[in-house]
């Protein structure tokens, strides 16, 4: 009886809230890549070098690493979760892969990255048990490993270090090799994020991360193995980490135990400026991956607008604030559209 | 009113030390001494600690090493309070800072350590003895005699420091400063001092900075370790390879690649095993009441033969070594 | 409740089997006075700060720029030191600086309802970012001995650090105001529902933000005591601490979700951890064995509770 | 009737820590039959549906399902063997689309098994169709008012085709058009073979829609049947234990001076232009279908969201907007209407739970007063008759009703003189009801003004002095007492102005 007392302008009403939302849903990537653009426009004017091959190569082979990284934490949040130990399983992985490089000098290429996979696997795993069986918060859980991982990796490491002299060319040819003048490092960032944005969008398991994050009680009744996808975006972050690692010890060449110390709080923010959610439930891993890029270009701008060194990090400080504040007041927008475009049109 | 800086007056300068040395003393065996570098796990330190460890041998003395694992200002204050506490007989530190170690080292002279910094000094008054490397005006000459002939005398060159705290650093960089101003380097003009923060990651992209940021930059000179080896690794794998010339202070293993393949000509470096090596010989000497620190003194150091304590306590090491395509294969540290 | 305060118990518990190891184990050298001074100096700044956070946390917040703020703090008293101004008029100046940082840090949580952990990740860089501003490279360092001595002696006839002084005063205030008032009440009730909080007329908005201020003052405190024990203001003093704190803060039983923990908790976990570093410190364990310890005490500190609660369960399973 | 049952509990036990929530408890359900479930708050209900769900695992007795004993290890499980559950609380997945929700986990797959989306959209408006709901399938859960939550719960429910539907209060939060429509399906549902166990506090749809009923008591089983020789009363009694008036009608007092007057009150998009007034001794009801405003009224009267424009002003005096503080200082108690999220504070005592509104006068100096805080909670238990075992027990482990009577007493003892109770009795028992309702008699009695939400019209009818009703954020009627019949406010609940 009040489905055909509800004003028939109402369907159309709700279609508009909707178009706005989906818009603004894409709005939340293209704020990014708008602020890319304020960023690197003005600098290349000012010095045209900024856009040369060279540059634009450095730009997202410097993003890369922390990137993938964004690509990994990103898996994890979206459930609700954080990984802070993702600095330490790469300073491990990159360790120890390279020590295995430099023991092992006929080592394949492949099998030695493979090797650096396995330990930020393992590491991942150890996050993962113990988030997912002992059921605790993992902001405690990896900070803790955070400690045990650096630990770890200055015990085995014992003040040595790996230098290029004792990696093999294969390796470091990949941290500067190219394909069709792309970087190979990049290619394999952009594979790793390709993978898990349809991951993320368009399978079941994907959509149950997001149905973890943003209702995890309700994820449960719902069938949906909690613990068990908790654990595999655990063993992800862990393994992209330690991909990550290893192809550190490809850009690098040098590598101490003290390799990608405090990267985490770099990852976390690139996350968050990517538009993911803190709180789970929401984002992507493009905007994450789009974050770490918008980050690393802050840093190259400011060193090529020559800003005084001591001036880079309070400006990159604030530009980081002022993003996470412009998506803030985008998304306070959209609540408000939606509020007055649906407003009573329920029946 | 007030407590102003004005009003401060009382600081203290120079070692004081009242008794006069024994150059005879014999060196004590089972000497108790503690080795602290600027952070554990740094490889430049570990090379130093080997050394030092050489030196305990040959004097029967216990060495042992300890630290942070950061470089942090105060991060080295526990470790000099818990040598105190350990009753040890000698500190050789490299200090982190040099105001945020003296209060802790001035404590712990009072308890009787004696303390031998080296690389890096701390306040004159909160150490026995400083052995220098090498004189900041022989580093930093050479590091600009270095640069100026391999850019071949004239264009821009600039500078990749460590942090912007590090005090051994700064005084390079001001004596290279004036260096610069000699005439005969007026074909060469400084135009930026960047900032890796002893980081590799960081290093590495700040001189991908300073080449885009100065299209006609000729020349880099990084005067630490970590980033020299940076900035190597970055040209080598970039189109500025050979184009920009870079020399700095950096160990022969991790820049052996460079040198082999072009990126760099020369760079510079003393040992620092004999740097650690010569520190606990001193501490050992002072220990055993060979010296007291004061001008003039005389010890012998082992293989590394005799020296004397210079102005301000301070004993210098010799001068550096040049490392070159011909002679780096000669040297394994 | 009670399974925390069953921590609180276990870490009084682990406080007295460290001691008396340690004493032990060093041949009574780790509890002498003059060993138990050092240990006072070195956790001074982090039971300070410590004091603050622990009402953000349970409020359900966090701030990670606690440091940086210590560390523009240093920067400032060196800057204004070196500008002519009296230490009279430089401490209280930077004291409300520090509240200034805590009050962006806690408009920009309040005001847009942005997540704390997101802002104080971004304010953690600008603060050191403007101490550097600041000071630059320089160290200052000709700080007046009547200043500095507060940092290097202890109160006449003990050993005990003037830092600790000011800590155990300070938390005492902060002790009743959590404990025994109804700001305290209200600061718990926003940490376990927020939204029923505020439907109980409780001010949210200006409890956080007072807390975040609150933590910003204490955190510039805590930078006058680092400048003065170090004698030496610089920019980047306390680089990295807010993790120490942090830890600190959760190993004591605070719950990272709010509303749960205990200042005496924390207190304990603050000398829990800086006993053990002291410890292993004196018996020359090598670094990376403090560091692997610091972090299973963390893991312990989680998991020790959901264990026991597990096995209590299935104690009570089992007829 | 002699066919099997689909699913049987066979004296199932469960308890959590000392509270025993089921003890012995044994229930068939039939191909084709709605079946209600029955009893007090606290009695067992929503425990024994989760033991059938495989969110608990029972401590003895069995689940068996065609008449094979199965051991549920979570909810997937119970799903696999055709059980579906819509629960009490909504489980809505706030960031992901209607559709999602509804499908989550089993969303229809395409090329490479990756998700068909329009697939996906095009199965959900199928089901909202046969719910008669108009809903656009791709909007976020997020935002979705509880109705609505509601029947994207149903819709979910029914999505899997499952040989039983458990709807745990399904209709509490709906309103009579809904709940039509939610009966139609189970009709339709009960003719494919299905079974359906529905629980609800409201009697008249049970006999409406169900056959046969099981009734708990304290965790116990009391009795199960066909409903055809019972009367509502009948039902009580078992339910009980013992005789009981349903309903307390509110006593006449004579109305005062104007305690609180709302006017023009507006908040864009969902109010307009509210003016009201409630006399102290007076009980005003709002009523209103659900999603007509009633609730965003009374939050923006105490202040929780911050009006657009209109004033409220409390014992003449005008009040600051968007303060709960202010309002508070005013004399304005508010019984939120979610007391999970908005009322209480789960994991705190019951005593701290009461004291929480007047921490202000419980303290000096601002240093709490424990003793005088005990004695407040103590004071409030004994009134409302509080059923608890100590007032250090955090109120997560009372029941509902229990639970309701803290939220209570935490805005009596301010002694407020406006008082807004928004749904005050939702998923309350019978006995508890009629013992809320003796209270805000009581309290109007003594010269309080009471504004009441609430959209059980018989509560409505039986309590109010005056009622308003609202369409689509408007006030469109008042009627007195004696002008208020069930007829006449729901035609001006549905929009149907000039009824009269
Ligand atoms: N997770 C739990 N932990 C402790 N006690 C619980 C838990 N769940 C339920 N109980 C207790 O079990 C008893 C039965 O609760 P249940 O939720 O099954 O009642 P109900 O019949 O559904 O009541 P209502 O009509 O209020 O929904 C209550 O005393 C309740 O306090
Ligand atoms: N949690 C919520 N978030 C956003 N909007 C909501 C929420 N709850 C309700 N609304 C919106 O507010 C409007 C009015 O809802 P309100 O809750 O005031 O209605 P009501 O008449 O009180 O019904 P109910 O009995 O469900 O409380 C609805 O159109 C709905 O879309
Ligand atoms: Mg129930
Ligand atoms: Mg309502």
């Amino acid at each position: 009886m009040t489905a055909q007392l509800t004003p028939a302008v109402a369907p159309s009403r709700r279609t508009a809230a909707r178009r706005l939302s989906t818009r603004v849903g894409r709005v939340r990537e293209l704020g990014i890549v708008v602020a890319l653009a304020l960023v690197v426009i003005p600098t290349a004017i000012v010095n045209p070098r900024f856009i040369q091959p060279q540059s634009l190569r450095d730009l997202l082979l410097n993003a890369s690493i922390v990137a993938l990284l964004a690509v990994g934490q990103t898996l994890v949040v979206i459930t609700r979760n954080v990984d802070l130990s993702v600095g330490s399983v790469l300073g491990l992985s990159a360790f120890l892969t390279a020590q295995h490089f430099a023991d092992n000098p006929g080592t394949p290429l492949l099998l030695g990255i493979g090797f650096g996979i396995a330990v930020g696997l393992a590491c991942g795993l150890l996050n993962g048990l113990l988030v997912a069986l002992g059921n605790v918060p993992s902001l405690v859980v990896t900070l803790g490993t955070l400690y045990v991982f650096r630990g770890v990796d200055f015990a085995l490491a014992q003040g040595k270090q790996v230098n290029a002299a004792n990696l093999p060319d294969a390796l470091l040819n990949l941290g500067s090799a190219r394909v069709m003048g792309i970087p190979v490092l990049v290619l394999i960032t952009l594979v790793v994020i390709v993978v898990a944005a349809v991951y993320l969008r368009s399978y079941r398991s994907g959509r149950e991360l997001y149905a973890i994050g943003s209702n995890p009680e309700a994820a449960t009744l719902a069938g949906i193995p909690v613990a068990k996808r908790m654990l595999t975006t655990f063993v992800l972050s862990g393994l992209v980490a330690g991909l990550a690692g290893a192809l550190w010890v490809a850009r690098y060449g040098t590598v101490d135990a003290a390799a990608g110390t405090g990267l985490e709080l770099q990852v976390v923010a690139a996350v968050v400026v990517g538009g993911v959610a803190i709180f789970g439930g929401s984002g992507t891993v493009t905007g994450a991956a789009l974050g770490a890029l918008l980050l690393g270009t802050i840093t190259s701008c400011l060193v090529v607008l020559q800003i005084p060194a001591f001036w880079q990090q309070a400006i990159s400080g604030a530009l980081l604030l002022s993003a996470i504040t412009v998506d803030r007041l985008l998304a306070l927008r959209l609540a408000k559209a939606l509020r007055t475009s649906e407003g009573t049109s329920h029946a | 009113g007030g407590t102003t800086k004005d009003s401060a007056g009382d600081q203290t300068g120079g070692a004081t030390n009242a008794a006069k040395g024994d150059p005879n003393a014999a060196l004590k065996e089972g000497l108790k001494i503690t080795f602290l570098p600027k952070q554990v796990n740094n490889p430049y330190f570990t090379v130093a600690q080997k050394g030092a460890e050489q030196a305990g041998t040959a004097i029967k003395a216990e060495v042992k090493p300890t630290g942070p694992s950061d470089a942090a200002a105060s991060s080295q204050v526990t470790y000099i309070n818990t040598a105190a506490q350990q009753k040890q007989d000698a500190l050789v530190i490299s200090a982190n800072d040099a105001n945020a170690v003296a209060p802790a080292l001035k404590s712990a002279r009072q308890q009787g350590l004696k303390v031998v910094t080296f690389d890096s000094d701390a306040a004159p008054d909160a150490r026995d003895v400083f052995i220098n490397q090498a004189t900041s005006n022989e580093i930093a000459a050479g590091q600009v005699k270095l640069i100026s002939e391999a850019v071949g005398g004239s264009g821009e060159i600039a500078i990749l420091s460590a942090t912007p705290n590090a005090t051994n650093q700064n005084a390079w960089i001001e004596v290279m400063k004036t260096e610069l101003a000699k005439p005969e380097y007026s074909g060469l003009e400084l135009v930026e001092t960047a900032y890796g923060n002893d980081d590799d990651q960081t290093s590495f992209q700040k001189t991908q900075g300073l080449l885009q940021a100065h299209p006609n930059l000729k020349g880099i000179i990084s005067p630490t370790t970590v980033g020299v080896a940076a900035a190597a690794r970055y040209l080598s794998s970039s189109e500025y390879k050979g184009k920009v010339q870079l020399t700095g202070l950096g160990t022969p293993n991790q820049m052996r690649k460079f040198v082999q393949d072009g990126t760099v000509k020369s760079f510079a470096l003393w040992d620092p095993s004999k740097l650690g090596y010569l520190a606990t010989y001193t501490a050992a000497a002072l220990a055993s009441g060979q010296i007291t620190g004061a001008e003039g003194e005389k010890y012998k150091a082992g293989d590394l033969g005799d020296y004397t304590i210079g102005a301000k306590g301070e004993v210098v090491l010799g001068p550096p070594t040049v490392f070159t395509k011909d002679n780096i294969d000669q040297f394994d540290f | 409740m009670r399974n925390f305060l069953r921590w609180e118990t276990a870490l009084v518990f682990l406080l007295i089997v460290v001691a008396l190891t340690g004493q032990a184990g060093t041949d009574g050298s780790f509890l002498s006075g003059g060993n138990l001074f050092y240990l006072g100096l070195d956790i001074g700044e982090i039971a300070l700060i410590a004091l603050p956070l622990t009402l953000v946390v349970v409020a359900g917040e966090i701030d990670l720029s606690v440091a940086s703020v210590l560390g523009l703090s240093s920067a400032m008293i060196g800057w204004l030191w070196n500008a002519g101004w009296s230490l009279e008029t430089i401490l209280p100046t930077v004291i409300v600086v520090g509240a200034v940082c805590g009050a962006v840090n806690g408009l920009l949580v309040t005001r847009l309802g942005l997540p704390s952990l997101a802002v104080t990740i971004g304010t953690l860089a600008l603060y050191r970012g403007l101490a550097l501003v600041v000071l630059g490279d320089t160290a200052v360092a000709d700080f007046p001995a009547s200043y500095t001595s507060f940092g290097t002696t202890p109160v006449p006839g003990t050993d005990i650090p003037y830092p600790i002084v000011l800590a155990a005063v300070l938390a005492v205030l902060f002790g009743v105001a959590l404990h025994a008032s109804s700001f305290g009440r209200s600061v718990y009730a926003i940490g376990a529902n927020e939204e029923g909080a505020r439907f109980s007329g409780i001010r949210v908005k200006r409890i956080k933000l007072s807390l975040f201020v609150l933590a910003g003052a204490v955190a510039a405190i805590a930078g006058i005591v680092y400048t003065f024990r170090f004698s030496s203001a610089r920019a980047d003093n306390g680089l990295g601490l807010e993790l120490a704190v942090v830890a600190a803060v959760l190993l004591g039983g605070v719950s990272i979700f709010g509303g749960k923990g205990t200042l005496f908790g924390v207190l304990a976990g603050v000398l829990l951890l800086g006993g053990l570093r002291n410890l292993l410190i004196l018996q020359d364990t090598s670094t990376e064995v403090l560091t692997i310890v610091t972090g299973l005490l963390l893991l312990v500190s989680v998991l020790a509770p959901s264990v026991t609660r597990r096995v209590a369960s299935l104690r009570k399973a089992a007829p | 009737m002699d066919r099997p049952p689909v699913v049987a509990l066979e004296q199932v036990s469960k308890s959590f820590g000392a509270v025993r929530a089921l003890s012995g408890v044994s229930l068939e359900l039939l191909p084709g039959e709605a079946h209600a479930l029955l009893g007090e708050n606290g009695a067992g209900k929503s425990t024994l549906i989760k033991t059938l769900a495989g969110v608990h695992r029972p401590d003895a007795g069995a689940v068996l399902v065609d008449g094979e004993q199965r051991r549920f290890s979570g909810p997937a499980d119970a799903l696999a063997a055709g059980i579906a559950i819509i629960y009490q609380e909504p489980t809505l997945f706030g960031d992901l689309s209607v559709a999602e929700n509804v499908f989550m986990g089993r969303q229809p797959l395409g090329f490479g098994r990756r998700i068909d989306v329009a697939a996906l959209h095009a199965r959900t408006s199928e089901l909202f169709s046969r719910l008669g709901v108009r809903l656009d399938p791709a909007r976020p859960a997020r935002g979705l008012s509880i109705a609505d939550q509601q029947l994207v719960e149903i819709a979910k429910a029914l999505s899997f085709d499952a040989r039983v539907i458990v709807m745990d209060e399904p209709t509490a939060a709906l309103s009579a058009h809904e709940v039509q429509r939610l009966f139609g399906v189970v009709r339709a549902l009960r003719a494919q073979d299905a079974a359906v166990l529905f629980v609800s506090h409201r009697l008249n749809e049970v006999f409406e829609l169900c056959q046969r009923a099981t009734v708990l008591r304290d965790g116990e089983f009391v009795w199960s049947g066909g409903l055809e020789p019972e009367t509502p009363d009948s039902l009580v009694r078992r339910m009980v234990g013992r005789e009981l008036s349903q309903l307390f009608p509110k006593e006449d007092v004579k109305a005062g001076e104007v305690k609180l007057a709302v006017r023009r009150l507006t908040r864009e998009g969902v109010f307009t232009d509210v003016s009201f007034d409630v006399r102290a001794g007076e009980i005003v009801a709002l009523s209103g279908l659900v999603g007509a405003g009633r609730s965003e009224v009374a939050r923006a009267v105490f202040g929780i969201d911050r009006p657009d424009g209109g004033s409220v002003h409390v014992g003449g005096r005008k009040l600051k907007y968007g303060s709960p503080t202010a309002a508070m200082a005013a004399g304005i108690g508010f019984v939120p209407e979610d007391r999970r999220q908005q009322g209480l504070v789960m994991d705190a005592s019951i005593e701290r739970n009461t004291a929480l509104a007047s921490l202000g006068r419980l303290s000096t100096f601002g240093l709490l007063r424990r003793r005088s805080e005990r004695a407040l909670a103590q004071d409030w238990a004994v009134k409302l008759r509080l059923k608890f075992s100590r007032l250090g027990d955090p109120v997560g482990v009372l029941s509902g009703g229990n639970q309701q009577k803290v939220v209570l007493a935490k805005w009596l003892a301010r002694g407020p003189s406006v008082l807004i109770v928004d749904e005050p009795t939702r998923g309350i028992d019978v006995g508890t009801k009629a013992e809320v309702h003796r209270l805000l008699s009581e309290l109007a009695g003594q010269g309080v003004a009471v504004l009441m939400i609430s959209s059980e019209l018989p509560e409505v009818l039986g309590m109010a002095d005056r009622v308003l009703v609202m369409h689509e954020g408007r006030l469109v009627e008042e009627f007195s007492r004696a002008e208020a019949t069930e007829e006449r406010v729901a035609l001006a609940a549905a929009g149907q102005v000039g009824a009269k």
